[in-house]
């Protein structure tokens, strides 16, 4: 593909084995159920904040499983509960992250939920101004550009905060120096209320590519197959030295922005149900069932797995102890890092 | 008193926290410190010189 | 009692888009933009109600840009607009840095008077809501180390329709910053209709003879609730609301410190280079002759925000308690 | 012409008539002799300070000429001397500020010189930072189009500049809002010395527009009559309602960033006099003379009328006195504003 | 005399260079990043013949985005890298506010230790070069506020050179600012080859009985010079360079306060919100007992920047002699 192209993703679909279907789907349903309980804990009041990711699981598992998860790198952004999953992140973590607990591995309780950082699985910690992950992401590019590896780094982001000059700057230093990054724009149709046209004028993310003199590629966010194809083929170019890409995986943000919101004073209730059509796990699971690669059996079974797996997440999370005071002042400096 | 304490005071004018506290732990009669500051101000080193040589009224 | 009824109680975040509905319906050229101010109102719904009434093109839905709402309500202003910028939390202020330090502030003077920049950057700031790192900040020490700026913070639902309408009819940059925890904690009474609070004056909101203590926003509510624990302990503790944090009022600062000889500066933002710094070196500067005491700060820890988890929120914040224990140290001095 | 198109400017000429382009060159000539002056006044030691713009005077006075002068509203950078000439800025003006003298209108002495400000004019004063005068233009266009005025306001800036997300997120919403704002970027191949290549990945800046849904064009920087006409067109086109446009004049910045740069360790000499081949000055002369549109005689006249008025700027100024230090406290608020 | 001519003499700038040279040699993993410091070596030529010796791949010609330059930089060192980032001046450092103080600054803290930013960020910063607002600024205070980085600013060579070693090695993002009117003007004996200055101790650089002055940077230079006219008049002033602004050597700073009583701070950003107020809260919270005078403090003017033309500049800018005059009347009190 040349530079500044903008072309409509999924064309070759790589070949996928029904086991990886399975596995995708697998982490897809999990993230699901997890990001369910999450709204049911807040209601309970034993949660003070949940920002979801339902909706966009097809969209952060096909990207997840494109990389070589563990080896590549990974500057996430808060909605990425199902990319996070995928990377090892597990129910537990994420529960007691909801719970501000001192054993959640983002921040030892001092970020709220869902600023994901997995040191084991190179997903590197966030913050919540927006889009401060995308010049990361091209500053370990560079950094593994110059050591000569063959990784890559997946940022994502939303599609609001590619209005930050911050983004802008990322993708045109990939661009420059063609570095191995991945720019993942979630296109979810909304920045808290406010609509993408208000945000670009141009129809897509993936146009603002053309601009910045890189691979630009929509794809549809609520399949995760085609957004596994598209993904695999731009990580084999960012891995044999081809430059960076950006894609638009476009979806819809099924909840609320997030616990605190309320959604009703800027969409209606139609919308909403419209487009709750094309949710991720309903498209993946008719695919799956109709082409056989899933019977029904295994998806109930995928369902208790998962079931399961929550309950014990909560379980345990619930029984976890809060960190300590004495913890509080540190580690402000690397000096001060105490492990465990 | 002795030692009166930091801030302004009627007859010595302003003494400052370091002085009113070197008068209390050296037991100084501040009266009989001769002031060399700003107006007259005792200062921590009229203090200090006061302590290593007393006036000979107090050196009895 | 029958007057108190005409004058409505009402939270502080009511407070401040009244002052903001009345400053629109006032002058034509006020209006408001900033992320998520117009249909959804705000996420804190300060805004609430002004995008039906005054439409899309006064009630501005901006780009998810912190330096674009600022560097674009600058060029408004420059062109005799007054633009009102949200910033949707204090900590998403940082992007819009270079545009506020650099150009909003230093207009004025590098013209030579020429060039103007007449707008008002509110954000609510401040910790204690589970907000952690990034939805906890205070900022104001930043922005009181820049001349050409002003910098309010209003404690109570009065001052801050009163500040507010203040800093909208003010020629220069405001940088008017809220106390979130106190959005609808702190209520009190707000007249309908026209008045305004001075950009300026501090205010003694309670008169002592013992020690007093220099605060605002959401710390001058929790001192005057210690300086009421004191009083029932015999300690007279005189409370300053600074409101206004720069330029200051020095004079109410120094005459409270002349009159008590004692000094407590409380902020919730972190000590180091804190604006607490300022107030200290100014009184032991230019109080010292009257000081009966050391000059204390009580303030956030130094470490890098205020974290999330319930008891390290905790350990974090100042609170009456915590203040009360100040007071009581400093009495006994 | 439709939304994020990237074209070959200079398509449909506007009438031009002979006064207009001999007052055109004029602005240029007198722009160029001043800026020569300032030169030789810093070899003298007369002044400390010297930043030119020298090669472009064709982009800038193409563009000011375009522009109801006055009326409508400019946010310049620091090369603009030709632009500012054209909006009224006098030599004497520019002398005092090289010199710091009090009478200088950008700032009184406060501000180092070239950073302009001129509000008869409509000229808003700039500051050294790259890029930060973007956004107040699109707040600028923001205001007219509130009050459904019918001006434009022209904002510039170097190549380089256009890296900083100011200017993305300033683009961004002129281009949104469908604001009255012509960008304009005096691409002079260099920010001090590092090439275009190194700041983009596309060709032109003009090729960032189609990312951000708006016209782009390309236009020979060198050519006043080629940037009169694309800036006329996109001018009228933003006065009536079409929209901003993104315009690159291509040049080359014929002598070193400033007068503390020495541009002989990034550039041969040969690339700077292959370049002066196409200085403006001489492009817009040659025509002029081969066209009959300018004598011999009237060239010279204007010459002798641009060197009187040059000695007679820095004869003014070096006798003009320095502001008062009793001045230098003020005014940093509105409320201090003395008006002699 | 030997010895002497076997250490050589050189500037600041080249001692900054040299600290570079070294640690590019000793560790791979150091690069440097901004804006012309490639073939052109940077606009104060820092980096001249660095791009020579380790070519464009550790020498990087950013494009003109400061915000690109650290948040590259602090992903580079994420990976394990050692970027020294430069901001070509300190009053450009704006833009990148957002990554220095959300990211680099926390993230230590917020990831409990897990990820660490082993960064370095150089500046020159400071007046009286003719600079006007734009390129004369002291941007200390902004950063002294915000836990998770350290501030240094060397005043001499053989401190430059040393301070910068520790700085890059340091594993957290260092704020190494360089009092760039120095850069030529300051020369001194700096030894060729391994040693370095450790991060965090002031130094006692005249000791003196009398009056404590705390400077640093350019304003420590000047600090010297005063302190030797007040030697002449029979004054004995104590001279501390900070050298280390944050975090900063509490207990240099109140020994030398609890030897002589009075202090002075001394520093050419504006004096409100400065630097200057948290080291003169700290001496009146901590010293208290000690004073035996107001804590001074001698600050540029709170204007919104220098002003460029001479006799405006000059008027903005500390110099020795009103360093002196400060002294004078801290002695006589
Ligand atoms: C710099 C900054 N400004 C504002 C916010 C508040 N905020 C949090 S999420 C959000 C909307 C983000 O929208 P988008 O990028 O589309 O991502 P989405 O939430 O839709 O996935 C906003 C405005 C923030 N976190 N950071
Ligand atoms: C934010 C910022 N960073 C750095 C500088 C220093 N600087 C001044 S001009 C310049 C190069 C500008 O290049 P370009 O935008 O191409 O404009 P040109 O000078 O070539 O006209 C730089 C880096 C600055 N003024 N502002
Ligand atoms: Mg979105
Ligand atoms: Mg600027
Ligand atoms: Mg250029």
């Amino acid at each position: 593909m040349k530079a500044g192209n903008t072309s409509t993703g999924g064309a070759k679909q790589m070949e996928v084995t029904a086991e990886l279907k399975r596995d995708m789907f697998w982490h897809m349903l999990l993230s699901r159920r997890l990001d369910e309980r999450a709204w049911v804990l807040h209601r309970q009041g034993k949660i003070a904040f949940h920002i979801s990711g339902i909706g966009q699981e097809a969209a952060q598992v096909g990207a997840a499983f494109a990389l070589r998860r563990g080896e590549d790198w990974v500057t996430p952004y808060y909605r990425d509960l199902a990319l996070m999953l995928c990377l090892g992140y597990t129910p537990r973590d994420f529960v007691l992250s909801l719970m501000g607990k001192r054993e959640e591995p983002n921040s030892g309780g001092r970020q709220m939920p869902s600023h994901w950082s997995l040191r084991s699985a190179n997903a590197v910690s966030h913050s919540a101004p927006v889009a401060t992950q995308a010049p990361h992401a091209a500053g370990i590019g560079l950094a593994i550009k110059m050591r000569k590896e063959d990784k890559v780094v997946l940022t994502t982001i939303g599609e609001g905060s590619t209005s930050q000059g911050e983004w802008y700057e990322a993708v045109n230093w990939a661009a420059i120096h063609a570095l191995p990054v991945i720019f993942l724009v979630e296109n979810n149709q909304y920045a808290i209320s406010v609509p993408t046209d208000k945000q670009m004028a141009v129809k897509s993310a993936a146009d603002k590519a053309c601009g910045l003199g890189l691979d630009g590629r929509m794809v549809d966010g609520t399949d995760v197959f085609a957004v596994y194809a598209v993904m695999s083929e731009v990580v084999a170019k960012a891995r044999s030295g081809g430059g960076p890409s950006l894609i638009e995986a476009r979806m819809y943000r099924i909840t609320p922005h997030s616990s605190d919101d309320d959604d009703r004073s800027y969409r209606t209730r139609e919308e909403v149900e419209e487009n709750k059509k094309r949710d991720p796990i309903l498209v993946a699971r008719t695919q799956l069932l109709e082409s056989g690669v899933l019977s029904a059996r295994e998806l109930e079974e995928m369902e208790s797995r998962a079931k399961a797996m929550v309950d014990d997440a909560v379980a345990y999370a619930e029984k976890a102890p809060y960190p300590a005071v004495e913890e509080a002042a540190y580690p402000v400096y690397v000096e001060e890092v105490r492990r465990a | 008193t002795l030692a009166p304490a930091a801030g302004r005071d009627r007859d010595l004018g302003f003494i400052s926290p370091v002085v009113a506290r070197l008068a209390r732990e050296q037991g100084v009669d501040l009266t009989l410190v001769k002031g060399t500051g700003e107006g007259g101000r005792i200062t921590k080193k009229d203090v200090l010189a006061f302590l290593a040589a007393p006036p000979p009224a107090q050196a009895e | 009692m029958w007057r108190r009824c005409a004058v409505p109680e009402m939270t502080l975040i009511d407070a401040v888009r009244m002052a903001m509905d009345e400053e629109m319906a006032r002058d034509p050229n006020v209006f408001i933009v900033g992320e998520d101010v117009g249909v959804r109102g705000g996420v804190f719904r300060a805004t609430v109600g002004l995008f039906d009434k005054y439409g899309p093109e006064r009630v501005i839905d901006s780009p998810l840009a912190e330096l674009s709402i600022v560097g674009v309500g600058i060029g408004a202003a420059l062109y005799g607009m007054r633009p009102i910028c949200e910033i949707q939390f204090a900590d998403f202020i940082y992007p819009a840095f270079n545009q506020i330090v650099s150009e909003a502030a230093k207009m004025c003077y590098r013209s030579n008077g020429d060039w103007t920049v007449p707008m008002v950057i509110r954000a609510p700031y401040g910790g204690g809501i589970g907000g952690g790192l990034y939805h906890s900040q205070s900022v104001e020490a930043f922005f009181t180390h820049v001349p050409g700026l002003k910098v309010v913070i209003p404690s109570n639902p009065y001052d801050a329709k009163g500040l507010l309408k203040s800093a909208v009819r003010d020629p220069n940059p405001v940088m008017f910053f809220e106390p979130k925890k106190g959005y609808r904690l702190i209520r009190g009474e707000v007249p309908e209709g026209e008045y305004t609070v001075p950009i300026g004056p501090a205010q003694v909101t309670r008169a002592g003879a013992d020690v007093s203590v220099f605060a605002y926003g959401m710390m001058h509510h929790y001192t005057l609730q210690a300086a009421e624990k004191l009083a029932a302990e015999g300690v007279d503790v005189e409370v300053v609301d600074l409101r206004t944090l720069y330029p200051v009022d020095r004079e109410t600062i120094l005459a409270s410190v002349r009159k008590t000889g004692k000094a407590l500066i409380v902020h919730e933002d972190n000590l180091t280079g804190g604006y607490g710094a300022e107030i200290a070196a100014t009184i032991a500067e230019h109080a010292f002759q009257d000081l009966d005491a050391p000059v204390r700060r009580l303030a956030g820890p130094d470490v890098p925000g205020v974290p999330f988890s319930h008891p390290l929120q905790d350990w974090f914040m100042p609170n009456p308690d915590k203040i009360a224990a100040a007071l009581r140290e400093l009495a006994a001095f």
